[in-house]
């Protein structure tokens, strides 16, 4: 658990190093101008060799953003404007005391934790993929070998045939972390296997679940280990080109794979002769279709070829004939980031890791009602408990717990009952879902199921790419009750109509989007089957979401019209003068949900 | 001419010496006025009776064809532009074959004092394709057209041409000279030789020199390079040359050929070209 | 060779056989959708799921796709199969509920109306994309595809206009199982016609065709032009359909060279093109036939079946075959176009047009019952056995009216040909109105006849046919050795001329090769070895590669010299060589320098 | 010498007008018969053709011309197939290279090149056969009798 905290002191330089987070995440909430102020600010104060100020990635805390920790101190410091700046040089560093202020605070009235090591969401993780996340500049390949880059690719080059290489991956257990669950080393032996002497190997880094930013994360804070991954990979299988088929929504990861992809081709650990031990292996990117089913493998090698993405029938798999005929193994970004720990650790060490069929670790994107909104990486078999209320810092506003999804799209719900649920690939099945990608979204007792499954139905109907007919009709039909359910006009047949089309296109659907639609739907009937009941028989929506179903009033007594709700009130619905109980009129209420939020006396009701 | 015999003796005697030919043919003034005449150096101490002048007139490609010269086996031969060229028709006509000869090419301004005719147009001052070559090339200016003489004559009308005619061939006294000396009439026997049928009379009255001269003239067409010879030894001064560049002017124009300039042409009367060749003037 | 049991039954089937082969091996019925035998599958509609089971695993696969894998358990009936197979078409029929095929299909599997609210959409396509896929990877042309995902997917050509690279195969419409594709969309793009040039271009043929009934070999070939395989690259439909395996596109023109003794040249004739008549409009109105377009429609192997139609009231099908047409009730037949006519057409009289004329007035009188048929003749000529009797029993059965005199001009008016002619016996201008007019053109030789002369080297005259040896004495030769004539490839005639003249030209070509020792003129060159001087003049002067050399060796067998050698088997004796040499040393027999110089000598005393 | 201009020698006929002699040489396939093909369709020429039939034009050598000259002929005609049609494929494309090369040198020593006349008739011309006849004895009429080789018949220069 330690050796992710504390930097090596090998190239120890200056007296301070302050590694603010390049994220995504953070740089939408300014990190680079407080970046730049820190810049001016020490050049101001003459610090300059003193201090190294270095843009990392994403250090996973992204609800806190924009982040900075300071070394040597390992102190974390959260939430930071440019303006902040001068205070915290002033204080911290010359005065050499932590500011408080920007510190982490775990709930309202606890003492602020400034050590990053004994904060919950940093200390509970077990970092393997994520080894080097907000510790090296992502756009210098010199900080990556510093943290052991490059040693498994030499290891592999020099002494290991492809062979012993697929062994090792067999046997370290690791599953591909696409959400499949494929065991990767026989997968890599598959493609070896197959006859023709050019093959290629392709990094999914699609990521079309709704929510999920793993892939992006990992990418933006270390994309040299996806590229030593694949390189080993090209070894092993004995592929001489190798494709990235990336999000056209993730420009920053993009560029950043790109630098990389370019000083490694400068450092000879990609392209011709890689370590002069003959190995010819090139990378090239690819932008995505942005289509959700390009995350299918068929559907991704169509779009490669440059045709429009739907999937192919199987077998052939793309391991004996994949992109233009050729035998291609394709694997997720997190799988090739494994890889190269693997392969300097050993299998043994990797497979003592998680349960006794999912190996390692994985990585979530923790996200909706949760405190600590970020990525996690945890070994599998951690509980979901451990996440949500361990690591996810429990349901803000105080409201109640009330379940998770994972899996996305294709993934289910799994309700508080089963909190206790150890995470791993047949525990996840077992209960209607899926491991997915990662996504793992937590929702509190204000989050309608039936609702949920509309979403990620809506969601499907705009995505399945209409080559079958089961994935076509069936899902849009199904889209089509929940929507009168939601609507109120649901009739008493609909939920049994429901599981039959589920089943029906769960069973006859071509690809896997189709065969995982319902997930949605069955994991939340079998479930919240109440909830349903609710909405038909009662016409209610016990979680006060679907619009058709609920009211709003302001309940006079608790109403201590502080005016609060009538300013936020988007169409001037609610009247009522200071100090006096307010008023809402139904008729204007657009039921947006507005006064219900910024009531802080709960006078707002919905039925 | 420059001063090429030392340095042609040299080469002739290391030929010899090195037996690489059986003998050198080469021009001498050995002839009994002291005139230049042909010179067959056999042994390296002969090497000295050759000479090269502004008189070297001879076409010694002629002896090439000889019982007797061929009996010596592989022979060097100095040859001027002109007499190179015929030496490509005679290995055109299967008559030598390149390999027996070790050709010594000399670089020629033009021999005669005053200029032969020939040499006033000629365009191969250097010879081509030599085994080995003397003196430095040399870059002249022809100084008048190739037909500058046929089209000087052909101003004339009709009955003056024939009558020029007339009276130069009636003073042919059929001695033959003229194809002795040509290196490309080496017919064992050449048609006025042949009584049956006598197509061309023996007797030297005007009918049969016509014919005689006619013939000899058609037989050179497409192959004779104009080296004059023919007429610089015809006894009583018949301008044979201009019979030979009339044909050679025909030849150029209507056929696009002229003779002796590689070994594997073609001659213009065993190929036709129906691009080339018109229906013009007949009925 | 891959075995797999399908209910329960052991079948063993080819390499790259899907499930669906083996099924239908074993006699099984699979119902399909977006399959088809030509088209490459894509297991899109599923309504062709079975449960297999492989690696302990069952699920539903489209058998239509999944290739037949070694020890695959297939079960093609049970309630799993059936109940997804009803959901599918019940989902089909809510989409397309006006499609025949799926309301026939979901009422064989006992589905009538959908539980599901019906779209508003009322097409049938139903999204299997066989269209896209027979003219993407088919044909190769590419003109239709999917645009749009999910519902919104719809198969469009490019900005939904009638694409520019639809070469009109109509294979779209062919493939698609709810026949929602109308091949009038692409009407004007229907495959252009191919006139079929046996039938004069009345109507059209296929790119794979048997040139005509009684072809040698009777057997189709493939015209390269109008294939779509060889433009595109893509089709092929023939060689998966022809049984014997017989189409191979790869085969090349291969030019066999074959040595013979005898040449019979039976190149025949072809009728000379009547536009030259300006006056008469041939191929400016259609209504205007030659005697041979004629000829054709009498025939019962003929486009009109053997029914006399006016070509401008021909009715087609889709297939360009004629259907119907209207008959003419008068049809006016013209004799001498372009023969007996010196100033601008041919001199000479065609020989065969009088006989066939006659009967063609007698087929007309046969196919049109109450039609009247007209002949503008200059005179008659039946010359040959009962000819004179057959044209008789024509004025006889009033078959037809004989006017004698040439026709002036030919053009129509509201719907009729009007045919300006004279009638020299009453002396008098004739109108008619005519339906028909055939024109008996001239016969002239077939074309390509004079390169053909030139090539085997034999005279010919000024009309282009092939010259005889001599017109009384060698009829069926030629000038040339070895080389014979046939039928009206020399002269106008008709067939039992024809047949006769042939018997005469294999008879003699029997006569030359039956015998090994061939018998031919002396006259052959030959080389006075003393004068040769081996120059070699000659040999490239002659046609015939006949001159080779020769080596002279002494007794104890070394070479003394090579001369000249004439091979008198190749030899034709053209004397070429004999003028090259310069000293005579050739000669031809026959026309040595002596004799001529005797026969000069001798001629101008 | 100028005396017997105008008398022709002994063996000609005795009427004072003049008669050409021409020798034909003819090419066998061709224009011999296009000649006979002119005498079988009854169409009349000018007798002063002399023929001698060979086999190709081809066989046609420089010395038979200048020999029919030599004998007293006053114009010499060279006729055959039409370039293409030869029997022998290329007989008649040598001739129409080496005869008009003889006739320029004929020219050039002054001897009137209408005297050498060429010509392609086909076996079918009959009609062009009799009709190039007619022409060129008018011509040879025109040119008048070719005394340059008959002076020396009789030796006396």
């Amino acid at each position: 658990m330690a050796e992710q905290t504390s930097p090596p002191t090998a190239h120890h330089v200056g007296r301070a190093q302050l590694l603010v987070c390049a994220g995504t995440g953070c740089v939408s909430g300014r990190s680079l101008k407080v970046r730049e102020a820190l810049l001016e600010e020490i050049d101001k104060r003459g610090l300059k060799d003193e201090v190294k100020i270095v843009a990392t990635g994403c250090q996973g805390f992204c609800a806190q953003g924009p982040i900075m920790i300071f070394q040597p101190d390992g102190i974390f410091y959260q939430k930071l404007k440019p303006e902040d700046v001068p205070l915290l040089v002033e204080e911290h560093l010359i005065k050499g005391r932590p500011v408080e202020k920007f510190m982490y605070v775990p709930s309202a009235g606890e003492p602020p934790i400034p050590k990053l090591s004994d904060i919950d969401f940093f200390n509970k993780q077990r970092l393997i993929v994520l080894r080097n996340r907000g510790l090296i500049d992502p756009e210098k390949i010199d900080e990556y070998i510093g943290r052991e880059g490059y040693q498994a690719l030499a290891k592999v080059l020099a002494s290991m045939t492809p062979e012993e290489v697929i062994d090792e991956m067999t046997r370290s257990g690791l599953r591909g972390r696409g959400g499949a669950g494929f065991p990767t080393g026989v997968k890599w032996g598959f493609t070896r296997k197959a006859p023709g002497d050019d093959k290629c190997i392709i990094c999914n880094a699609d990521e079309g679940d709704p929510g999920a930013f793993m892939d992006r994360s990992i990418i933006e804070s270390d994309p040299f280990s996806v590229l030593e991954g694949m390189a080993i990979g090209a070894y092993a299988i004995g592929a001489s080109h190798g494709y990235v088929y990336i999000r056209e929504e993730y420009p920053l990861a993009m560029e950043r794979l790109h630098i990389a992809i370019d000083q490694a081709r400068e450092y000879g650990l990609l392209g011709e002769d890689i370590f002069g031990c003959g190995l010819n292996f090139d990378i090239s990117v690819f932008r995505g279709a942005g289509a959700f089913v390009c995350g299918e493998e068929t559907s991704l090698i169509s779009s490669l070829e440059g045709r429009m993405p739907e999937p192919r029938v199987r077998p052939p798999f793309p391991a004996q004939s994949g992109v233009w005929n050729m035998p291609t193994n394709i694997n997720n970004v997190e799988t090739w980031a494994n890889v190269p720990v693997i392969m300097r650790r050993g299998a043994e060490w990797f497979s003592s890791i998680g349960t006794d069929t999912s190996k390692g670790t994985k990585v979530f994107s923790v996200v909706g009602n949760v405190n600590n909104t970020g990525l996690v990486e945890v070994p599998m078999g951690t509980t979901l408990r451990e996440i949500v209320f361990g690591i996810g810092g429990g349901i803000p506003n105080g409201r109640k717990f009330k379940a998770v999804q994972t899996g996305g799209p294709s993934g289910g719900c799994i309700p508080a009952s089963l909190l206790d649920l150890t995470i791993d690939y047949e525990r996840l099945g077992e209960v209607g879902s899926i491991m997915g990608s990662g996504g793992l979204i937590v929702m509190d007792e204000r989050t309608c199921m039936v609702d949920v499954a509309r979403y990620f139905l809506e969601f499907l109907v705009d995505e399945s790419c209409g080559k079958c007919t089961p994935c076509r009709e069936g899902v849009a039909q199904m889209h089509g009750i929940l929507e009168r359910i939601c609507a109120g006009q649901g009739r008493d047949d609909d939920i049994e109509m429901l599981i039959e089309l589920a089943e029906y296109v769960k069973d006859s659907s071509l690809c896997a989007l189709g065969g995982t639609a319902p997930n949605p739907v069955l994991s939340t009937l079998k479930y919240f089957r109440d909830e349903y009941t609710a909405h038909i028989a009662d016409g209610k929506c016990p979680a006060g979401v679907c619009k058709a179903l609920i009211q709003y009033s302001i309940s006079a007594d608790a109403c201590k019209g502080c005016t609060k709700c009538a300013r936020v009130c988007p169409v001037g619905a609610i009247t009522g003068a200071k100090k006096q109980p307010h008023t809402l009129d139904r008729s204007k209420c657009i039921k947006c949900g507005a006064c219900y939020e910024s009531c802080s006396f709960d006078a707002v009701l919905v039925e | 001419m420059q001063d090429l015999t030392q340095l042609l003796r040299e080469t002739a005697e290391d030929l010899l010496k090195r037996k690489a030919v059986g003998v050198v043919i080469g021009y001498g003034h050995t002839g009994s006025r002291g005139d230049m005449t042909a010179v067959f150096a056999r042994t390296p101490q002969q090497v000295s009776q050759l000479a090269l002048d502004g008189e070297c007139y001879r076409n010694l490609a002629v002896y090439l064809n000889k019982p007797e010269v061929r009996k010596l086996g592989r022979c060097a031969i100095v040859v001027k532009g002109c007499d190179r060229r015929a030496i490509n028709v005679l290995i055109r006509e299967n008559q030598i074959a390149r390999e027996d000869l070790h050709i010594i090419g000399i670089t020629c301004e033009g021999v005669g004092d005053p200029k032969m005719q020939k040499c006033r147009f000629c365009t191969v001052h250097n010879p081509p394709d030599c085994d080995t070559v003397l003196g430095d090339p040399v870059d002249i200016e022809p100084e008048e057209g190739e037909f500058a003489a046929v089209e000087a004559f052909e101003t004339k009308d009709i009955d003056a041409r024939w009558n020029f005619w007339k009276e130069k061939l009636k003073d042919c006294i059929r001695c033959y000279a003229c194809r002795q000396v040509c290196p490309l009439c080496y017919c064992k026997q050449c048609v006025v030789e042949k009584n049956i049928p006598q197509w061309v009379e023996t007797s030297s009255h005007l009918r049969g020199n016509v014919m005689w001269n006619v013939m000899r003239a058609f037989h050179l067409t497409g192959r004779c390079i104009g080296c004059g010879e023919c007429e610089r030894v015809c006894p009583v001064g018949i301008p044979l040359g201009l019979l030979n560049q009339k044909l050679i002017q025909q030849v150029k124009d209507k056929f696009e050929f002229t003779s002796g300039m590689s070994a594997d042409e073609k001659g213009p009367f065993s190929t036709f070209d129906l691009g080339l060749d018109t229906d013009d003037g007949i009925l | 060779m891959p075995t797999l049991t399908v209910n329960r039954q052991e079948i063993e089937v080819a390499d790259g056989a899907t499930v669906l082969d083996a099924a239908k091996a074993c006699g099984l019925e699979i119902p399909t959708l977006c399959h088809h035998r030509g088209v490459p599958s894509a297991g899109a509609c599923r309504i062709c799921v079975v449960e297999a089971t492989s690696r302990g695993r069952t699920r539903l696969i489209a058998s239509c796709a999944y290739p037949a894998e070694e020890g695959l358990v297939v079960q093609t009936e049970s309630e799993r199969i059936k109940r997804s197979r009803k959901m599918t078409l019940e989902l089909l029929l809510a989409r397309c509920p006006e499609s025949e095929r799926i309301q026939e299909m979901a009422r064989e599997l006992g589905v009538d109306t959908p539980r599901f609210k019906t779209e508003n959409r009322n097409q049938k396509c139903i999204m299997c994309g066989l269209c896209v896929r027979v003219c993407n990877q088919v044909i190769g042309v590419g003109a239709v595809c999917f645009s749009g995902r999910g519902q919104t997917r719809e198969v469009v050509t490019p900005y939904k206009e009638l694409s520019d690279v639809c070469i009109g195969c109509g294979a779209c419409a062919v493939v698609c199982p709810t026949g929602c594709i109308d091949p009038a969309e692409f009407r004007d793009k229907l495959l252009e016609r191919i006139p079929n040039e046996f039938n004069c271009g009345f109507d059209s043929r296929r790119s794979i065709y048997v040139p005509f009934p009684q072809a040698v070999p009777n057997k189709p070939v493939i015209d390269r032009e109008n294939c779509i395989h060889f433009r595109t690259g893509g089709c092929g439909a023939c060689a998966q359909i022809c049984p014997a395996g017989a189409i191979d596109y790869e085969a090349e023109d291969e030019f066999t060279e074959e040595k013979v003794g005898a040449i019979v040249v039976t190149t025949g004739y072809q009728l000379y093109n009547p536009a030259a008549y300006e006056e008469y409009g041939y191929g400016r109105y259609p209504d205007v036939v030659t005697s041979l377009e004629f000829e054709r429609m009498v025939s019962a192997s003929g486009p009109t079946g053997g029914n006399v139609y006016r070509p401008s009231t021909f009715e087609y099908d889709d297939d360009g075959k004629i259907v119907g047409g209207e008959k003419p009730m008068v049809c006016v037949f013209v004799k001498c176009v372009g023969s007996r006519e010196e100033v601008k057409h041919k001199p000479y009289c065609s020989n065969i047009c009088c006989m066939y004329t006659a009967k063609h007035t007698m087929l007309y009188e046969h196919k049109v019952h109450d039609g009247q048929a007209f002949v503008f003749y200059m005179d008659v000529r039946a010359p040959g056995k009962n000819y004179e009797q057959f044209v008789r029993r024509v004025a006889k059965e009033k078959t037809a009216t004989y006017i004698r005199g040439r026709v002036a001009k030919i053009f129509p008016r509201n719907g009729k040909m009007v045919v300006w002619g004279a009638d020299t016996l009453s002396g008098n201008q004739v109108e008619i109105d005519a339906d028909l007019v055939v024109l008996a053109a001239a016969v002239v030789p077939s074309s390509g006849a004079v390169d053909l002369a030139q090539k085997l080297r034999i005279g010919y005259d000024e009309h282009e046919f092939f010259n005889e040896a001599h017109p009384k004495l060698r009829p069926v030769e030629t000038n040339t050795a070895g080389i014979f004539l046939a039928g009206a490839c020399q002269a106008p005639r008709d067939i039992p001329e024809t047949v006769a003249q042939a018997s005469g030209a294999a008879a003699k070509a029997l006569g030359l090769v039956v015998r090994d020792e061939y018998e031919r003129e002396p006259i052959v060159a030959c080389v006075d070895e003393n004068t040769c001087n081996a120059c070699f003049n000659c040999e490239p002067v002659c046609a015939y590669g006949a001159i080779g050399e020769k080596e002279i060796r002494d007794r104890k067998g070394n070479l003394v010299k090579i001369v000249a050698e004439v091979n008198p088997g190749l030899c034709q004796g053209c004397g070429a060589c004999a003028v090259t040499c310069r000293s005579n040393s050739i000669e031809v027999e026959g026309f040595t320098d002596a004799e001529l110089y005797a026969e000069i000598d001798a001629l101008v005393p | 010498m100028e005396a017997i201009q105008t008398t022709s020698t002994a063996d000609d006929d005795e009427q004072t007008t003049f008669e050409p002699r021409i020798v034909a040489f003819l090419c066998n396939w061709c224009s011999y018969a296009g000649a006979d093909l002119a005498g079988t369709s009854r169409l009349g020429y000018p007798p002063n053709i002399r023929i001698v039939k060979l086999p190709c034009t081809g066989r046609v050598d420089p010395l038979f011309i200048l020999k029919a000259f030599e004998r007293g002929a006053d114009m010499v005609l060279v006729s055959g197939c039409h370039p293409g049609d030869c029997h022998y494929t290329s007989g008649n494309y040598h001739a129409r290279r080496k005869l008009p090369t003889f006739r320029s040198l004929l020219e050039f020593m002054g001897i009137d090149p209408r005297r050498f006349q060429m010509s392609w008739v086909s076996a079918a011309q009959g009609g062009k056969w009799s009709q190039v006849v007619a022409d060129i004895t008018a011509l040879a009429t025109e040119l008048g009798p070719f005394e340059y080789f008959e002076r020396i018949r009789d030796n006396r220069n």
